[in-house]
């Protein structure tokens, strides 16, 4: 599957996961597809952590205005319903588990849950935005990643990188399959059916897991 | 009781090595004006406490290019490459705050808290040097109210006490900075008489405003 | 998604025994209706957090008067005499809180922070029993979130996704218990469509909001 | 005097304390009484802790408002310029200094600039509202009240009621003179001229010191 392909396949499985009435806040690159493939009639609002609830998509040239724009200053829309707030308030509504689900990349992501995402120290230092809070005060994270970087392993025994949060994920949702993060460790739950129990474990650094009920990944 | 004034006079009431909140979320809502006239000023030494350090060319990030600040306190710096540099070769402090807990020590530096008890950042390089509290059973990090010396701060609209609109995601951390700083100065694009706003619609009181600036229109 | 349901089925979710916070300052923007039913439907054991037991006949003090309360957090009760008398004869437990304390105790509850750090009250009886916590050398005194089952709360107009706006004073504790209780339930003036508020001139977002009653007229 | 004349004297008398652009927070009472006096064309902003700035007089019958109140539930009107908030922003401003002077009654107040105005154990416990955070908050307090309580005093060596607060009182107004709470203890700074020093310190408990420029306490 070429990049684009992998990206909306993961982005569609995601949207899955989005329940009727959730206020829902998406991290910036493959995370925002997932915005793309919310179905089945279900009323989501999303959240945008700069200030606002309600995000819609990206502006007519008529609709263009410069102060509605995203976490990442790209123009956006609000739906009707929406309203916007400062940022004490944006946090309040994160930190106090207001947000029923947020779903975010990351660069390694390991057995216990934790997750780094915002730094390689001594060469990317961006700075965590407002990823650890969403990490730390949404009810449910929801990693949305392709499964290896270049052929290296992301998904891992112990994250060598800085944490963004600990023991927060959920569910890692990537093109070979899904896997829920258990007190167990981690449980494969669905599969692609393009690969093999094996091929997933191959790229996969922690013993998986194999649910019992294990099924084909569908988006 | 004018509290209207020149950007000229407004900004040369930051004087070296103070502590500036600027308000702003990737330049949406930052005083463009103020910040331009900063850059003439040629104001050094600076702490900047803003949500990030903007893009090269818009926001607070064109303060950062001409290396007016010696400290920068922020979540993000990773759209302005220039601040990463900055502080890989140690040029500037740079402290990476998560965003709910800079707005919210910003809060508690203006509304009279002694702190931020929070989860997050627990566990992480955030937590490293810091105090932690124990609330039943629970732990929590401490984290500290963060003034500054000058709030420099963005509205859409202001009456001539200082009462503040905002429009879209302009609102961000201005209304909080407002409360935090000694001396506060709004930029508007927009200035109107004093009983011309809805008191039901005032997002951010002009009880904490000191010299308000005509922004006129908005400029990258 | 329709969050619109008569004031019996709203104020049924109530259960002995709740902790049941309620907006209104001495009865100015108080759910009245709400209260009204509440004492018809006689659910009792509930704990009041509000910030005053208000007048034995207007707000929560007409609960009081009927015993529904087996405790009683706020900031005030002496427009209520019966309060005080069941406090004296330990009838009813009566913790007094004050009032900048309590609003931001319930914004850590609904904002997830750990407690409040506060001046208010270090060296008087509020300090009792409770944690301090030293920053910078600066002693704070440590109180505790509050969370409620249920907020019973009110606002001067919403729309159908719960979305409000508040005329005068009446906003008071109201935006704050809306984002601090497992079920959140707002009464309404006037109840309007979707789309019909200025997202920028909401005052307290719809995402908090679980059930809609509509209030109608203010009732004493 | 006469209870209203001794109010009203006394009113007047902290009316001067207010300067131009000064943000006030009056208690119930005889606090009240001073915006009634406030002269000289000084722009004074009056807060209401139930959330608001710009408290204007009683209101008109046609101007009444149900929901515009004071923090007695009393009708009274917002003036040109004034702003509603809620609660957590009302005790953000009075709790981070943003009131430049509030003034309160007492049922006693000491030489420490202690101050007990909130309860008599077993009697009356009305509890302190917003007043803990007010006397806290405020960057100066005053208190205004009747020097004694049918003749029994009320300007302590130490208050012996609950207290609100600790070490927090600047000045107290009362009908006999102007009291200054000091390092070193009470500083008589005004005297109403119907007194004697002597006749002053008879009615306080703590030695009083004199100060150099006593002046006459003037309206």
């Amino acid at each position: 599957m070429d990049k684009e392909i992998i990206q909306q396949f993961i982005a569609k499985r995601v949207a899955k996961e989005l329940k009727d009435g959730d206020v829902v806040n998406l991290g910036i690159g493959l995370p925002t597809l997932v915005a793309n493939y919310v179905n089945d009639g279900k009323v989501i609002t999303f959240q945008s952590e700069n200030g606002f609830v309600g995000l819609g998509p990206t502006p007519t040239e008529e609709q263009f205005d410069p102060f509605i724009t995203n976490a990442g200053a790209k123009p956006v829309t609000i739906l009707p319903g929406g309203a916007f707030f400062d940022s004490a308030m944006s946090f309040g509504i994160i930190r106090g588990g207001h947000v029923d689900l947020t779903v975010l990349g990351a660069l390694q992501v390991d057995a216990k849950g934790n997750i780094a995402n915002y730094m390689i120290p001594g060469k990317m230092v961006p700075g965590m935005g407002g990823a650890m809070d969403l990490i730390s005060g949404a009810k449910k994270v929801v990693v949305a990643m392709e499964h290896t970087a270049k052929g290296s392993l992301k998904i891992l025994n112990d994250c060598s990188l800085p944490l963004t949060a600990v023991n927060q994920v959920n569910l890692i949702v990537t093109e070979m399959g899904v896997i829920e993060v258990s007190e167990d460790g981690l449980i494969l739950k669905e599969i692609n059916p393009e690969f093999t129990v094996e091929e997933v474990q191959k790229f996969t650094e922690p013993k998986l897991i194999i649910s019992e009920q294990l099924k084909m990944m569908e988006v | 009781m004018n509290k209207i004034v020149s950007i000229e006079e407004a900004v040369s009431k930051i004087k070296e090595n103070d502590v500036l909140l600027v308000g702003g979320f990737l330049g949406v809502g930052s005083p463009h004006h103020c910040i331009d006239e900063l850059i003439k000023q040629k104001t050094t030494g600076l702490t900047l406490v803003c949500n990030d350090s903007g893009f090269p060319e818009i926001g607070v990030g064109k303060l950062v290019m001409t290396k007016q600040f010696s400290k920068v306190i922020a979540s993000h710096i990773g759209t302005n490459k220039e601040t990463g540099r900055q502080m890989m070769e140690k040029e500037t402090i740079v402290e990476l705050v998560p965003q709910g807990t800079l707005v919210e020590q910003i809060r508690a530096g203006g509304y009279g808290l002694g702190g931020v008890l929070t989860k997050t950042g627990l566990g992480t390089k955030v937590e490293e040097g810091k105090q932690t509290v124990v609330v039943d059973g629970e732990t929590y990090l401490l984290e500290k109210p963060i003034r500054g010396n000058v709030a420099l701060i963005y509205a859409n609209k202001v009456d001539k006490f200082g009462n503040m609109q905002f429009h879209g995601a302009a609102r961000n951390f201005n209304t909080l900075m407002a409360s935090a700083a000694d001396l506060v100065i709004v930029e508007a694009d927009e200035i109107v008489e004093v009983g011309d706003l809805d008191p039901d619609f005032i997002h951010c009181p002009g009880i904490f405003v000191d010299y308000i600036v005509n922004g006129g229109a908005i400029r990258g």
